[in-house]
C-alpha cells in the first residue's frame, strides 16, 4: 500500500477548476517532485496535501489514515517555504526547536534534537544568530532542520530554492536530496525549473492546466516525454515540420531529404504533414548514428561550454548542441553542413 | 546640476523648519516674558503650580491610556484577520479607518448626544461614567485611522500568512501563532500607534468641549482667554509632550529597524 | 475555519459599521423631526435658507479651495525631489509630515497670534486678508499629511527614477519630465489628497474659532448651543458633503487602478 | 581612433570607490560587454556614459568628443534599462515618439521613423497598447524601439533581459543582436549573465571591484580566463589541488597520478603545491586526449540535456559533463571510472 495517496483530488476556485481529478500513489521514502508553469495546480496540491486548502473533491490520506478532518496542526508534517519564513523575532536555535516547545517535548530532548538537526544542516555554530543575520542559503537550510526537527511523516517543499542566487540552488539541492536520502523521509517538491526537478527526483509528475500530463522517472520524461506540452516544457526541443514519403518504410521527406524514421508513421497517407522533435543535443557534426540531415547555418552562438548552431532544413530552424573545446571551429553562417543523429532520437509529436 | 540639487534640498528642509518652528519660536519667547524686562519661567510655574492644569492634565493622560487600550483591542486582532483571511476586506476597512478623518468631530459629537441623551435606550450621558465612556469612544475613534495604519504597516513588514503556515506546520494553534510570531514582531508598530494616539487626545478640543469634560484641550482654550502669558507656557509644554511623543516614535521605529530586515 | 473566519469577517464589518452609522443614523432620524408628529425636511429647508449658512459655508468652500492649492504647489515639487534626489532626507519629510497630527492646532494658532499680532513686525492678524492668510496657512498645515501621503503613495506606484533618467536620455529637460511623465501620472494622487483636504477643511472648527473667522466649522456650533433640529440637519450635510468626497476619492483610486499597473 | 573612449575613469561614493582608474577603447559598431557580479562597477561606467553620474576622475569622449560637460539629455544616447521603463500614461506609438517630440521634429517625420521603429521589432499591430497591456518582452522591445527612434550615436542597454523568463530572454538577446548588427549601432550592454555574455558580444570586460580583469572576445575570455575571477565567474570550473612532480618534465601529481602538462610549472619546486582547473565539458568517459585520471564515482545527476557525473580524485572532486541521450548508463556512485581529456585543458591557476 502506499504512503501518501490521493484519489480524485478536485480544487475550485470560484469558476476556476485549478486541479482536475488528480490521482497518485507515493511510496514511503521516495522524492516526487511536482513540475510545471505557474498557474498549472501545482502548488494547489501541495497546499491541499499541508491542509492549508480544503479540497472540493477526493481524498488525501497519509499512511492509510484520511487527512480531510484533521487541522494543518494536527497532520505532523514539515513544510519549507519558498523564502522568509523564519520567525524573525527568534533566533536560529529558537526557530528549529519552535515545533517541538509547541509539541510540549521535554527541555532537554529539545536541546539534544536541535543540535542534531544544526548538525545535520552544518550549522551548529550559527545557533544564536537571527534570520537577518543569514544568507538567503543559510536561512532555508534552517527552514529545513526546522520542518525536520519534529519528525515529521512527511516533507513539503514549496519551491525552496527558488529565491537563491544560481551556484547555491545547485549546492543546496544536493544537499536536500543527500539528507533526504539520509533520513529516508518521503518528500513532495513543487517546482517550476527542470533542472531541478530532472537533478533531484525519483519521480516527476509535470503539471499541464490541472491534471497531470506525465509521471515518470526523470529519464523517462526527458527521453520519453508523453505530450507536446512535456516536450517542450522540460528541455528545449527542435520541432521540425515534415511530410510522409513512404509509411510502409516509415520514411519521412524534411525538404527535400529522405529520413527514415524507427517509429511507425501511424495511419498517416504519403504527404501527409508530420511533426518531429529532436534535443539539440542528440544531433552532432561528428559521424554518428544513421541519419544525417545537410543544411545551411544560420547562426553559431558561443554559450560557455556549449555552442549552440542553428542550421535551416527543409523550412525549419533546427538548432543542435556541441561541447566548447578551444580547438573548436564555430560553424560560419552561411556554409552547409551535415548533421548526424540517430534515427532513434527522431520522435514524432502528437498533439 | 548636484549644487541646484543640494540647494533646493536644504531650501525645503529649512523652509518647513521655519513653517513650523518660527510660530513655535515666538510662542516659546513670550513664554518666558512673565516678568517685566528679564526672561523668566515664572509662568510655567504659575501653570504647573494650578490645580486646574494637574485635573485637567491627569484626566486626559487617563482618559489616553484607555483610548490606547481600547484602540488595540480593536485594531490588533482586526487587522491581522483582514490581513489573513479575508484580503478582499482590505479597501472596505482601509475607507473604514478613513471616515473619522473627513467626518468632523461635531457631527460625531452630536450624534453621540442625540443617541445616547438622558431620554434614550442608553442614557450615557445622563452620569459621568457614561459621558466619558462616550468620550473615550470618540477618541478611539479619530486614533482608530493612525493606529490601524500604524498596526497594519508593521504587520506589512512581516509575511504574515506564510509565517502563520510555517507555524501552523509545526503544529501551533491560533493563539500560539498570536502570542509567539505575531505580537513580538508588531510591538514597535503597536507602540508607536499608542504614542501618536496619546499625542492626540492630550491635545483634542473639540469632543472633550462639545461633552463637557474636564480635559487639557478646553483648558487650555480657558486659559487663552483669560490670562497673557500662561497659554503661551502651556503651549509650550502640550508641545513638549507631543515632541516627546514623537521622539519615541523615532525611537523605536529605528529600533525595530535594527531588528531583522524582511522580504 | 471557513465558516469561522467568515463568521468573524461578518462581526467585524458590521461592528465598523455600527460604530460610525448608529450615531449618523440617530442623526438623521431625528433631523426629519422637526414638524411634530411626521417626518419633515423642515429642519433642512430652514438651515438652507440660513444666510448665515450661505455665507460660513461659502466662505469655508472658498478656504478648501486655496488651502489645495497652497498645498500641491508645496507638496507635489517636494514628493518629486525627495523621492527623486535626496531619499535621504525622507524619514525627515515624512517627520515633519507627522507634526501636524501631533501638536494641537490651539499650540499653532496662539504661535501665528503671537508672531503676527497688530504689534509684530508682519501684523497679519491686524487685517482681515491677513487673518484669512493665516488661516489658509494653519490649514494647509493639517492638511499637509494627508497630501504628502497622497502623493507620495501616486509617486511610489510609478518608478520616477528610471522614467526621470528614461525621458532624460531621450532628451527632456526638466519641464518636459514634470510635465508629460510624472504629473500625468500622478493626477489621480493628487485629486484624492484634494478630496480629503476639502473635506477637513470643511468640518475644522478650532483654527476657524480661534482666528474668529465666519468658517461652518463654528457656525455648525453655534447652531448646535441655540437651536434644537437645525444643527442636526447641519450635520447631515456636512456629513453628506464629506461623503461625497471620500465616495470620490473612491472612484478616483478606482480609475487609477483601471490605469497602467506599474513595479 | 576609437568611437568611445574611457580614460582613466573613476567614480567614488563617499570613502568607497566603485570605479578604479578604468581605460577601454570601443570601436564603431561594436557590441561590447561588461559581465561581473553585482557591486563590481560595471552599471556605475554604464551610467557614467550615460551622463547619470559624475565621473570623479578621467574622461569619457564619444567620437573624439568630451562628453563630460553634457547633460544627460544633451549626449544623444539610447538606453534601455532592466525594466518598467516605459511611460505608462502613454500608449506605444506615444512612447517610441517620445524622443522625437522633444527633438521637435515635424509630425509627419515622426509618424514615418515611429512606424520604421515598430516594424523594426515587429509590433506594428501593438502601437494603440498600453504599456500595462504588453507582455514584459514586449515591453522591452519597445523599449528598444523607443532608444532607438532618435537615432542615437550609443545604445546602452542596462541588464535589459534580466527580469524576463528564461525562453523570452534567449529569444530577445537574438533579436537584441541582430538589430544591432542591421543598424550597426555601437553598444554597451551591461549583464551578470555569463552565457547572455558570451552568446551576444563582440568583447567583452569581466569586471571584479571597480577594475577590469580581463578584456577580450567570449571565446578568449572562456577559455583563457586570465585570472582565477575570470576563471570561476565565467563557466563552472573544477579546481584540483596537485603537488609539482618533475618541474622540468612538467609533471604534477593527483592523489597518486601522475600527469604531465603542457604549459610550464614555472619557478615551482617538486612537492610545491600547485592548483590546476579543469573544465567539466573538457573530460569525458570515451578515449580522447592524452591525459587520464581515474577516480570513484561520488554522484551522477541528471540534469536534462545534460549529466553531470562527480568523482573523487586525491582528495578533489572532479565534476564532469556528458550529453544525455536515451540508451546512456548512468555511472553508479562508488564505480571507478576513467576520465579522459587532453592535458592542454588542464590550466594552471593563478592568483
Amino acid at each position: 500500500m502506499s504512503f501518501l495517496a490521493l484519489e480524485n483530488l478536485q480544487k475550485s476556485f470560484g469558476a476556476v477548476q485549478v486541479v482536475k481529478d488528480f490521482n497518485m500513489s507515493i511510496e514511503k521514502g521516495e522524492f516526487v517532485s511536482f513540475l510545471g508553469p505557474s498557474g498549472c495546480g501545482k502548488t494547489t496540491i501541495l497546499r491541499m496535501i499541508a491542509g492549508f486548502e480544503t479540497p472540493s473533491g477526493g481524498t488525501i490520506s497519509i499512511n492509510g489514515k484520511d487527512q480531510s478532518r484533521l487541522k494543518t496542526s494536527q497532520r505532523n508534517i514539515g513544510m519549507v517555504f519558498q523564502a522568509y519564513a523564519l520567525f524573525p523575532n527568534m533566533n536560529v536555535f529558537d526557530n528549529v526547536a519552535f515545533g517541538l516547545k509547541v509539541a510540549g517535548t521535554p527541555k532537554t530532548q529539545i536541546e539534544a534534537r536541535v543540535k542534531e538537526m544544526l548538525a545535520l544542516i552544518r550549522l551548529e555554530h550559527l545557533a544564536d544568530r537571527y534570520p537577518y543575520q543569514l544568507s538567503g542559503g543559510q536561512q532555508q537550510r534552517v527552514a529545513l532542520a526546522r520542518a525536520l526537527a519534529p519528525k515529521p511523516q512527511l516533507l513539503l517543499l514549496d519551491e525552496p530554492l527558488s529565491a537563491l542566487d544560481a551556484k547555491i540552488r545547485i549546492s543546496l539541492r544536493e544537499e536536500i536530496r543527500q539528507i533526504q536520502r539520509q533520513l529516508g523521509i518521503t518528500t513532495v517538491f513543487v517546482t517550476h525549473d527542470q533542472e531541478e526537478a530532472l537533478s533531484i527526483s525519483d519521480r516527476i509528475v509535470v503539471m499541464n492546466a490541472g491534471h497531470a500530463d506525465q509521471i515518470g522517472s526523470p529519464s523517462e520524461i526527458y527521453n520519453h516525454p508523453a505530450t507536446r506540452f512535456v516536450a517542450s516544457f522540460v528541455g528545449t526541443l527542435n520541432m521540425i515540420d515534415a511530410v510522409v514519403a513512404d509509411p510502409a518504410a516509415q520514411t519521412v521527406r524534411i525538404g527535400d531529404q529522405l529520413i527514415a524514421l524507427r517509429e511507425s508513421v501511424g495511419n498517416r497517407k504519403p504527404s501527409d504533414p508530420i511533426t518531429l522533435a529532436l534535443r539539440p543535443e542528440a544531433a552532432s557534426l561528428s559521424e554518428h548514428g544513421d541519419a544525417t540531415l545537410r543544411g545551411e547555418v544560420i547562426s553559431a552562438s558561443f554559450l560557455g561550454s556549449v555552442v549552440r548552431t542553428k542550421i535551416a532544413v527543409g523550412g525549419s530552424t533546427v538548432s543542435f548542441d556541441m561541447f566548447n573545446s578551444p580547438d573548436l571551429r564555430m560553424p560560419a553562417p552561411g556554409e552547409d553542413i551535415n548533421l548526424h543523429f540517430s534515427s532513434g532520437d527522431l520522435l514524432i509529436v502528437r498533439d | 546640476m548636484s549644487l541646484l540639487t543640494r540647494i533646493i534640498g536644504w531650501a525645503v528642509l529649512i523652509f518647513g523648519l521655519l513653517y513650523f518652528f518660527v510660530p513655535l519660536g515666538g510662542l516659546f519667547e513670550f513664554s518666558l516674558r512673565a516678568r517685566r524686562g528679564v526672561y523668566s519661567l515664572d509662568a510655567y510655574v504659575r501653570v504647573l503650580a494650578d490645580p486646574q492644569f494637574q485635573a485637567t492634565f491627569s484626566y486626559s493622560v487617563f482618559m489616553a491610556l484607555v483610548t490606547i487600550v481600547i484602540g488595540i483591542l480593536i485594531v490588533v486582532p482586526t487587522a491581522f484577520w483582514v490581513r489573513l483571511k479575508m484580503p478582499w476586506a482590505r479597501p472596505y476597512v482601509e475607507f473604514m479607518t478613513l471616515l473619522p478623518l473627513v467626518i468632523p468631530a461635531i457631527v460625531i459629537v452630536f450624534g453621540y448626544i442625540r443617541l445616547y441623551n438622558t431620554s434614550s435606550w442608553l442614557p450615557l450621558t445622563g452620569s459621568l461614567t457614561g459621558t466619558n465612556a462616550l468620550l473615550a469612544f470618540g477618541y478611539t475613534m479619530l486614533a482608530l485611522p493612525y493606529m490601524y495604519r500604524a498596526v497594519d504597516t508593521g504587520l506589512r513588514t512581516i509575511d504574515v500568512a506564510t509565517l502563520t503556515e510555517a507555524a501552523q506546520s509545526l503544529g501551533a494553534g491560533w493563539i500560539t501563532i498570536l502570542r509567539r510570531v505575531i505580537l513580538p514582531n508588531v510591538v514597535p508598530a503597536v507602540l508607536s500607534g499608542a504614542f501618536l494616539t496619546f499625542a492626540i487626545v492630550i491635545g483634542e478640543f473639540t469632543l472633550a468641549a462639545l461633552l463637557d469634560r474636564p480635559a487639557f484641550g478646553p483648558y487650555l482654550q480657558r486659559i487663552g482667554a483669560n490670562k497673557a502669558y500662561e497659554p503661551f507656557a502651556l503651549s509650550v509644554i502640550a508641545f513638549g509632550i507631543t515632541w516627546g511623543c514623537l521622539a519615541l516614535i523615532q525611537l523605536v521605529s529605528r529600533f525595530s529597524k535594527m531588528a531583522p530586515p524582511r522580504i
